[in-house]
């Protein structure tokens, strides 16, 4: 029941975004075509999952701060990249890396996996078949534990206060 | 007019015409009721019919045609009208009562096991419409009664329709005499649109009409289809090959179809248009010719006949043509005495000819066979038939007192006086010719006498006693015999009341008609006896002449109209396959070239004919270089769509060309189209795949340097006249606020509520194209379903 | 001025295109076929952008959005064809 | 006021074209790197990046009227989306045996699934 | 099978791009939209589900009979404009009205919407069909 | 009054709405056929309404949403309302015949629901006053037929490669022709700014009239005698038609052969008489040489075939070669017998279409020199089919002679006198394929047991009805003609004279 | 958009199509079949008028009817609707031609749709995709 509200709110909010105009009419259209939406698809979404009001609101700063994060991350990699690109010779060391992570949730994997895939130099080509391990392709593979340390400890970090 | 007894003569004859059709449509359902009695029943209906003919005999005779009509096909000028002259009234007795006969005879002759009602029903059928044919009062209406004889005709000639003999007579039957007849009405148009009208009794009387027909740049072509038409029916000049076939019919069908009646249709026309067209060259060498030829040809081909039908179909052929020659000889002199001769031939060849034709079949009925060859001395056995058989066959022969003579002498003079008109060698020519028929006519009437009657039997498989025919069979023989001899002995009232109105009905004005039996030692008289003499003395070679005639015909078979057809006929199967073969060959590549190439060739005969205006000249080629380069790669791409060998490679590449083309469309300021296109792209890419991965690639098209050569052309002709249309189109667009949109503009909001305009055209202004559009959305899905369930209808 | 500044950022775009394109049809591998069919919407996505910028009209921005999620939809659909021989 | 008006429009002018010139050195990135998995690098993260910029230049200029809302969902989108994107296009080519170009140095991966 | 991080973000886009369909949907009248593309948005969405999750997966949850819908759809299509007949006008004729609704203020409620929601289930109805068609080919 | 104002829509939305009801209940099979049926025959006794009406009122014109020319109108004058009886009574037929012919399967899945849609496609196209829309009707009519195509018979003696082949030919070759069809229209846009075809042709008109016409104009109306003349099946567009017709189940040949070839013929008709009638001069020679080779081609191929549909396809590419010929003759009593001689041909054939599936049946196969003898074990089978043929070989008494008749009358009075001379030889090449088809079959011994004995059941009472009721219409049309000759009188008149048509359409005021 | 070019680019767009559905492999016959209809849909377009300036969707919420306009034919006094004054200008472009291309975009989309699960029956009945084995069906 309090996914049910979770999702409501959340549709709600993007039906407004899609339409265009935040106010409550908008709202309110969107909270109650999301319900339908998603009524058909409830066996994709675990709707009896446990869940708190108190834990979601207060990870919203953490939330933030993941975002900016992000962001800053993303214009470094597209720094670095575009650096590379603009090589007289391109001069690098490509190759894909086996690196573990931590927890086995669904969301928080992805998120780590796109994170990944937007940061420098990075790209996430699979998940392992025992969800312990992110395959990762690196424009630079030449130092590959500092490499997957900086992965642990920026990214990872991140995202598990943010998702968990 | 009419005589206070009679009854009204329209009627009479609309009667006369559709008994018959009624009861023949009544056949089959009184079938059950009356059983073996439908022959009597027929003969009943031909009785009926010859009695309401008899009906307007007076008023005829008294030189009134009778012409009535009631509205029909007015849009086309036509009506459905009688015209009922003497002419129509000889053909109609000779109709009614020989198929009285006929119908009476079959009672005997047609077993009980065969499938009477049709064959009833289809003589029935074929007596309404030779009464129609004859009593028509236009064109049109002559001619649907004329091609209903001929399918009638097909069917009894087909009446034993598993017997692949049966079937070739009535295909030749139908395909001469049916397509004779489509170019007779291409004839009876020509002739409508040079005088106006379908009526026949309009055009007859009308001088001016046929004056001016006479010297119209059509008249030739307009009489030889008409001609043509006639021919094929009376099996005249190359036509004539269908009618020995046509004796696969049943003998009573012979006699009455193609001895006594069907077969005269062609002379009834000729001497309906007698006066029309008469007068002419042209009349004379068609008509005339045709006359000749047939009547010398068909002569002379009878002797290597040995089937006694086989033979008196060429005599029929023969006979006939002796109608036609003097139908032509008439064109010039003061015509009675010819046409009274042809018409009088007319009436003595149905009854003598109906009279053989019976004979032959009651021989055929006891003997089981009509083989010339195996049959003889049957005269002790079979002696009234022999009696017969002898008056018919001599009356054929032109020998008096029979009625055959009296119109063979008449036909002597005509051929003496048109020798004479012509002068020349043809003052010798032209009797010498009919004393020539004359002579083969002699020659098979005794062959056929000779053979069936006299000697001995030559098949020691046929029965040794042969009974004479019951009497149901021999009365009706015995009946044309003594009209033979009736008409031989006293002509007058044949011709008072037949004759003398038949051929007035022809020349349209009264004729002084003297005929007897003698009249003096004439020239006509010494032809006669020249042409038993030589005809005795040709009879003597008879078999020596036609063992000839069979070994020619086997050095050169091409030589032979019966060659041309089968060759024809055979051949046209084979080479018509060969010829779809080659036309439709299943490669579809053909047939889209096809289509390019018309469209290419009509885009441009009107550029041909314009050429100096070809390209407009307002062309503007200052473009901004994004456009040049949009353009340009979206250009590349579906180059690389066409190049790229692999499907997918080459689906991706025009995924590309689709996200271009709604680039282009962003820029051309439609967003409704670009997300249209950039949705309707992706969802074609994956049924694409959703395809492809169930169709592998095995297939590689290796392209020849000649094939590429051709395919740019035939793309660079495309190319070319599709930018040549839109240069021309665009430059000339409507200014905008003429065209319909400044009122989608307008309206849109205060009307329709909605503000893009694009999206209220498509759900409002032209919402009714959008319903159609998804009704096409729709047919996809359902045909869809269709073409995958198909597959369990594997066998 | 900004009419100047469209033209010369619509030139940029093009030029973008370019890559794309001959990616497309080079390759030299099919994923490269379609990372470049990926990126190519991408810079569709960025003009339409520009366009909405530069005439402050939202309507290109509604086709921005269909065309990144429809383009989503299809690179995943490749993909998963590419990978597994199967779409569905 | 004006000053600020001014201000915001300069930097969403900035963002406009910094969004344009990353999107045009990532398809030249497409075009110059080695193989798909390096071209996908650049695509992904400064293609992205760049729309992501314009869309920000967007609202900036527009503020959260609808157009700048749809602006922040399309880029939002794209953020989500692309990574996906380059991670099933990646591995459906390592799987299809699209093997990494000569420079590179390892490959984990190939070695447990192959 | 696709991988779990598609999965996770086809979750999240499921319903996004759903809402967005249905926007696109009733927007159309006065934006770039309309039945089509959003039934079209629509469909592709469904599809993507089909491809994530695998058609057969798909349909031990959620499996519409979907010729009902295009069926359906035109049928919408056909009496919205067909019930113009009985009030006396020609088929087709569109009906605007002005709608005041406490909390939403003017309503502008026009016949051709439905008409293009009739539009909208055609498009997904038929598209959807010949994707499970053809998907369900072995 | 009421609803007969309505009869042009409701003509089309009918089908529409059954054939969207006929897949939402396909668990109902008896339900649908008593259903369509019943539709059926509504569609039938209004199609006559409507004639009746346009008759007696004059050309009936339906605004669509009541936007006058800026929307979509649908016009009923007496071309398209007599078309329209003559489809709603061949598909009546076709579809009381179908009861029992179709496969089960097929009847209660999809069947209905294409076959209406196709209904709804004819009426459409007929009626319609728009030449885009005039585009989305032929695309309703090119799948639903191309879905029916596929569609199996009772027994399917059509081999399923067969029937793909022959729909993607059909389709491929149709799908340039609507290519071809938009570039034309896109032309026109641009040039007039219309698509209201009354509208049009007052623009065109205007033009010509003040000497400013471009000649691009004169390109656009030939390339919609390639969009028409392919749907018509004219030489060289037929090839299509040999293969799909064939390929169908008989009903759908039938309404294929019946009817849908004529929607070409009416495309052409309106838009060389409403639209381009200046640009006559160019078309008339055109039409006319592509008529006489469509005759030559159709007739010649028909004589080679052995299989009995594949023969009447040819057939019907001929004999569509006369109807044109009428057409590209013009006079008003050329186009008088343009539209008897359709008529003739639409019945007959359909006829025939319907008698070859019994036949087909009945001998297990489709091959005529494998048959023979069967007048005595399918006499109804035997007249019919000698009906038809009689009726296609222009044979008196049956309506095909009146055609033939006052074609060739027209032709000659119009003095058009090689085109009938040709048409003349090859009405007798008609007669040699058609006798000589049923001959093979009906006549003779049975040629092989390769399929076993005849099937010995014949006809089913719900097959033959339709046979019998087409057979009397044949017999009819020649036996009393005159009404058809005078509406097809009425028809020429309201094709030479436009006007009529332009005023009742452009002249009503606008929302 | 310049005219001239995109009638060319069209043109080209045409011989191409062209080209291709004269292959004989069916998938590229269908490639061939839609970059047809992607440059009919383009022609349709450019058949447009080019005189307005702005996407046909209004933007105030209220449009001033212009005075004057004539939407309603006269043929009698040779009015031929729509009569617009000389003041009026269009300031949209073409929405018409926006709204039939929409129409045949979905139109081929059914088409090409339907055509390539035909060419996936044609390839199980027949095993191959070269058109030229198509040819059961021929004379
Ligand atoms: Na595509
Ligand atoms: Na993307």
């Amino acid at each position: 029941m309090k996914q049910y509200v979770i999702y409501s709110v959340t549709l709600g909010a993007t039906w407004c975004f899609l339409h265009g105009a935040i106010n409550l009419p908008n709202f309110l259209i969107g909270l109650v075509l999301g319900l339908l939406v998603i009524r058909p698809f409830k066996e994709l979404y675990d709707i009896d999952k446990q869940t708190s009001y108190r834990n979601i609101i207060f990870r919203i700063p953490k939330l933030v701060r993941y975002f900016s994060m992000l962001i800053v991350e993303i214009i470094k990699a597209s720094i670095v990249v575009a650096k590379i690109v603009l090589q007289p010779k391109i001069d690098i060391h490509p190759g894909i890396i086996a690196v573990p992570v931590r927890t086995t949730k669904d969301l928080s994997i992805t998120a780590i996996a796109n994170t990944i895939t937007l940061t420098p130099g990075t790209l996430t080509i699979d998940v392992s078949n025992d969800r312990s391990a992110l395959y990762i392709h690196s424009i630079d593979v030449s130092d590959p534990k500092e490499l997957r340390d900086s992965i642990r400890d920026d990214l990872e970090e991140y995202v598990l206060e943010a998702f968990e | 007019m009419q005589s206070r007894k009679d009854m009204d003569p329209f009627n009479a004859i609309i009667l006369a015409i559709f008994f018959p059709f009624v009861a023949a449509l009544f056949v089959p359902f009184i079938e059950k009721g009356i059983k073996h009695r439908i022959g009597w029943f027929s003969a009943a209906i031909a009785l009926i019919s010859f009695i309401l003919i008899g009906q307007v005999t007076h008023t005829v005779a008294e030189g009134h045609a009778i012409k009535q009509s009631i509205t029909w096909l007015p849009s086309a000028g036509i009506e459905f009208g009688i015209y009922a002259d003497g002419l129509s009234m000889m053909i109609g007795f000779i109709a009614s009562g020989i198929g009285f006969i006929i119908m009476g005879y079959s009672n005997s002759y047609m077993s009980h096991k065969e499938d009477l009602p049709r064959y009833y029903k289809y003589l029935l059928l074929f007596m309404g419409s030779m009464i129609g044919m004859v009593f028509s009062s236009n064109l049109i209406q002559l001619f649907i009664f004329w091609e209903l004889t001929s399918i009638t005709s097909f069917m009894l000639i087909g009446y034993w329709r598993n017997k692949p003999a049966s079937i070739y007579g009535a295909t030749k039957s139908l395909l001469i005499t049916v397509g004779g007849g489509l170019f007779m009405l291409a004839g009876f148009i020509l002739l409508h649109s040079i005088t106006g009208t379908f009526d026949i009794p309009t055009i007859l009387q009308n001088p001016e009409i046929v004056q001016n027909l006479k010297v119209h740049p059509l008249f030739l072509i307009t009489l030889i289809l008409i001609v043509i038409g006639a021919s094929a029916k009376s099996a005249q000049g190359p036509f004539y090959i269908w009618l020995p076939n046509a004796m696969e019919a049943p003998t009573p069908v012979s006699a009455f179809l193609h001895s006594a009646t069907m077969v005269k249709a062609g002379i009834y026309l000729i001497a309906r248009m007698h006066p029309i067209f008469s007068g002419t060259d042209a009349w004379f060498i068609l008509v005339g010719g045709i006359g000749i030829f047939t009547m010398l040809l068909a002569g002379f081909l009878a002797f290597r006949q040995t089937d006694i039908k086989a033979i008196l179909a060429y005599s029929t052929i023969s006979q006939l043509a002796y109608m036609m020659t003097m139908y032509g000889y008439t064109s010039y002199h003061e015509p009675g005495i010819g046409v009274a001769a042809a018409t009088f031939h007319l009436l003595n060849h149905a009854i003598f000819k109906a009279c053989l034709f019976l004979v032959a079949g009651i021989v055929a009925h006891e003997t089981a066979t009509r083989d010339i060859r195996k049959l003889g001395g049957l005269r002790k056995e079979m002696p009234i038939t022999f009696i017969i058989a002898s008056i018919a066959a001599l009356a054929m022969a032109g020998v008096p007192p029979l009625n055959g003579f009296l119109s063979k002498e008449m036909f002597y003079e005509t051929s003496l006086e048109m020798g004479h008109i012509l002068g020349g060698p043809f003052e010798v020519l032209i009797p010498a010719i009919a004393v020539m028929g004359g002579v083969f006519t002699f020659a098979y009437s005794i062959k056929l006498i000779d053979g069936i009657f006299l000697g001995k039997r030559q098949d020691h498989h046929l029965p040794q006693h042969v009974h004479e025919a019951p009497l149901t069979m021999l009365i009706p023989a015995a009946f044309l015999a003594v009209l033979v001899i009736f008409i031989g002995i006293s002509p007058s009232t044949a011709v008072y009341y037949i004759i003398k109105p038949a051929t007035a009905g022809i020349l349209l004005e009264e004729v002084h008609l003297h005929v007897a039996l003698w009249h003096g030692f004439t020239t006509s008289l010494m032809m006669t006896i020249a042409t038993f003499l030589i005809g005795i003395a040709v009879y003597t070679k008879y078999d020596n002449i036609a063992a000839w005639q069979n070994r020619t015909n086997e050095r050169i078979p091409w030589f032979s109209m019966n060659y041309v057809y089968d060759k024809i006929v055979d051949g046209a199967k084979s080479r018509a396959g060969d010829f779809a073969g080659c036309f439709q060959p299943g490669t579809i590549k053909t047939y889209i070239n096809a289509m390019l190439l018309l469209f290419v060739i009509l885009g441009t005969i009107p550029a041909l004919m314009v050429a100096a205006t070809l390209i407009p000249d307002n062309l503007n080629f200052n473009v901004p270089a994004y456009e040049v380069l949009i353009l340009g790669l979206m250009i590349i791409a579906a180059i690389a769509s066409a190049v790229l060998k692999k499907y997918l490679h080459a689906i991706i590449a025009l995924s590309a060309v689709g996200y271009l083309v709604s680039l282009v469309f962003i820029y051309l300021k439609a967003p409704d189209l670009a997300m249209t296109q950039i949705l309707v792209e992706t969802l074609t890419t994956i049924i694409f795949l959703l395809v492809i991965v169930r169709v592998p690639q095995i297939f590689r098209e290796k392209i020849s340097r000649t094939t590429m050569a051709k395919d740019l052309v035939i793309a660079s002709a495309v190319s070319l006249t599709v930018l040549i249309l839109l240069l021309n189109a665009t430059h000339e667009i409507v200014y905008p606020l003429e065209s319909l949109s400044y009122y989608f503009v307008e309206k849109s909001l205060p009307l329709a509520g909605g503000h893009n305009i694009v999206n209220v055209i498509i759900v409002d202004f032209r919402g009714y194209d959008t319903l159609g559009e998804i009704s096409v959305l729709c047919l996809a899905a359902l045909g869809t379903y269709n073409l995958i369930s198909s597959r369990g209808d594997k066998q | 001025m900004i009419s100047e500044l469209f033209y010369i950022v619509l030139v940029f775009m093009v030029l973008s295109m370019i890559p794309c394109v001959y990616r497309v049809i080079v390759g030299p591998t099919i994923p490269d076929r379609v990372v470049a069919l990926d990126a190519m919407t991408t810079v569709i996505v960025v003009t339409l952008g520009v366009y909405s910028f530069v005439q402050e009209s939202i309507f290109f921005l509604d086709v921005a959005l269909v065309l990144s999620i429809i383009s989503f939809i299809g690179t995943v659909t490749i993909s998963k064809y590419l990978d597994e021989g199967t779409v569905f | 006021m004006s000053t600020l008006t001014t201000a915001i429009d300069a930097i969403s002018m900035f963002f406009f074209l910094i969004g344009i010139a990353f999107v045009f050195l990532g398809m030249i990135g497409l075009l110059r790197l080695p193989d798909v998995y390096n071209r996908l690098h650049a695509t992904t993260k400064i293609g992205t990046v760049g729309a992501f910029s314009v869309m920000i230049g967007i609202v900036l200029k527009v503020g959260l009227s609808a157009m700048g809302l749809k602006a922040i969902t399309v880029g939002l989108f794209l953020l989500l989306t692309a990574p996906i994107a380059a991670h099933m296009i990646a591995r459906a080519a390592h799987r299809h045996g699209v093997g990494l170009c000569d420079e590179s140095i390892m490959d984990d991966y190939g070695k447990t699934y192959k | 099978m696709t991988t779990l991080i598609t999965k996770t973000v086809t979750k999240i886009c499921i319903p996004l791009i759903i809402l967005f369909s249905i926007s696109l949907l009733l927007a159309g009248h006065n934006n770039p939209g309309g039945g089509f593309i959003g039934g079209v948005m629509f469909a592709s969405v469904i599809s993507l589900t089909y491809v994530v999750f695998g058609l057969k997966n798909v349909k031990s949850f959620f499996n519409p009979e979907w010729d009902k819908w295009f069926a359906f759809g035109l049928l919408l299509a056909s009496m919205t404009a067909f019930a113009a007949i009985p009030f006396n006008h020609n088929f087709f004729r569109s009906a605007v009205e002005l709608v005041h609704l406490p909390m939403f203020g003017e309503i502008e409620l026009v016949s051709a919407a439905l008409f293009d929601t009739g539009v909208y289930f055609v498009v997904i109805g038929s598209l959807l069909y010949i994707f499970k068609t053809l998907g369900e080919e072995k | 009054m009421y609803i007969s104002n309505h009869i042009p829509i409701i003509l089309i939305v009918l089908p529409i709405v059954l054939s969207t009801i006929t897949v939402i209940l396909r668990t109902m099979p008896s339900f649908q056929k008593g259903i369509n049926l019943f539709a059926s025959l509504i569609l039938f006794a209004l199609s006559i309404v409507l004639l009746f009406n346009v008759w007696n009122n004059g050309i009936l014109v339906y605004e669509v949403g009541e936007w006058g020319k800026y929307g979509i109108i649908l016009v009923a004058d007496l071309l398209s309302s007599g078309l329209v009886v003559v489809s709603s009574l061949v598909s009546l037929m076709a579809l009381i015949y179908s009861l029992d012919y179709m496969d089960s399967r097929a009847l209660n899945t999809t069947y209905y629901a294409l076959f209406n849609l196709l209904v709804a496609g004819l009426n459409g196209t007929f009626l319609t006053g728009d030449i885009f829309n005039m585009f989305v009707f032929f695309e309703i009519l090119l799948l639903s037929s191309c879905g029916l195509v596929v569609a199996s018979g009772k027994g399917g003696f059509t081999k399923i490669p067969d029937k793909m082949e022959a729909a993607f030919k059909y389709l491929m070759l149709n799908m340039l022709g609507s290519i071809v069809m938009l570039i034309a229209i896109a032309a026109l846009y641009a040039t007039v700014g219309t698509l209201n075809m009354a509208d049009i042709a007052v623009k065109i008109e205007t033009l010509n009239a003040a000497g400013t016409m471009p000649w691009h104009i004169y390109v656009i109306a030939l390339l919609f005698i390639v969009v028409f003349g392919n749907k018509a099946a004219i030489f060289p567009l037929h090839y299509w038609l040999p293969d799909v017709h064939p390929s169908a189940p008989s009903p759908i040949s039938a309404m294929l052969s019946g009817i849908m070839i004529k929607v070409g013929v009416y495309g052409i008709l309106r838009v060389c008489y409403l639209i381009f009638h200046d640009a006559m001069f160019i078309l008339q020679p055109i039409i006319i040489i592509l008529a006489l080779l469509t005759i030559i081609i159709g007739a010649i191929s028909a004589i080679g075939q052995n299989d009995v549909k594949r023969l009447l396809a040819y057939s019907s590419i001929s004999q569509i070669g006369y109807v044109i010929l009428g057409v590209g003759m013009g006079t008003a009593y050329a186009l008088a017998a343009t539209f008897v001689y359709l008529v003739n041909h639409a019945v007959a054939k359909s006829m025939l279409f319907l008698t070859a599936g019994g036949i087909i049946h009945h001998a297990r196969t489709r091959d005529m020199r494998k048959m023979g003898g069967m007048v005595k074990t399918a006499p109804l089978m035997s007249g019919i089919f000698l009906i038809g043929s009689m009726s296609i070989a222009g044979l008196p008494p049956m309506g095909g002679f009146i055609a033939k008749f006052v074609l060739f009358d027209a032709g000659l009075l119009g003095e058009y006198y090689i085109p009938i001379i040709i048409a003349l030889l090859f009405a007798i090449l008609t007669l040699f394929y058609m006798f000589r088809a049923w001959l093979l079959m009906f006549w003779g011994e049975k040629a092989t047991d390769e399929y076993g004995d005849y099937h010995t059941h014949t006809v089913s009472t719900r097959m033959a009805i339709p046979m019998v009721i087409l057979a009397g219409i044949v017999l009819i049309l020649g036996i009393y003609p005159e009404p058809l000759m005078a509406l097809s009188t009425s028809i020429a008149n309201e094709l030479l004279d436009p006007q009529p048509y332009i005023t009742a359409v452009l002249e009503r005021s606008v929302r | 958009m310049n005219n001239t070019l995109l009638s060319i680019t069209i043109a080209l767009l045409f011989g191409i199509g062209t080209f291709l559905i004269l292959r004989k492999d069916l998938i590229k016959v269908v490639i061939g079949l839609s970059i047809l209809s992607h440059a009919v849909n383009l022609l349709i377009v450019s058949t447009g008028l080019f005189n307005g300036e702005k996407v046909p969707i209004i933007t105030g919420e209220h449009i001033e009817p212009s005075s004057g306009t004539i939407f309603t034919d006269d043929l009698a006094n040779s009015i031929l609707a729509p009569i617009v004054p000389e003041s009026a200008e269009m300031i949209y472009v073409d929405p018409l031609v926006q709204a039939l291309v929409l129409t045949a975009i979905v139109i081929s989309l059914a088409t090409t749709a339907f055509i390539l699960i035909l060419i996936y029956r044609i390839y199980e009945e027949y095993g191959t995709t070269d058109i030229s084995k198509l040819r059961r069906l021929w004379g």
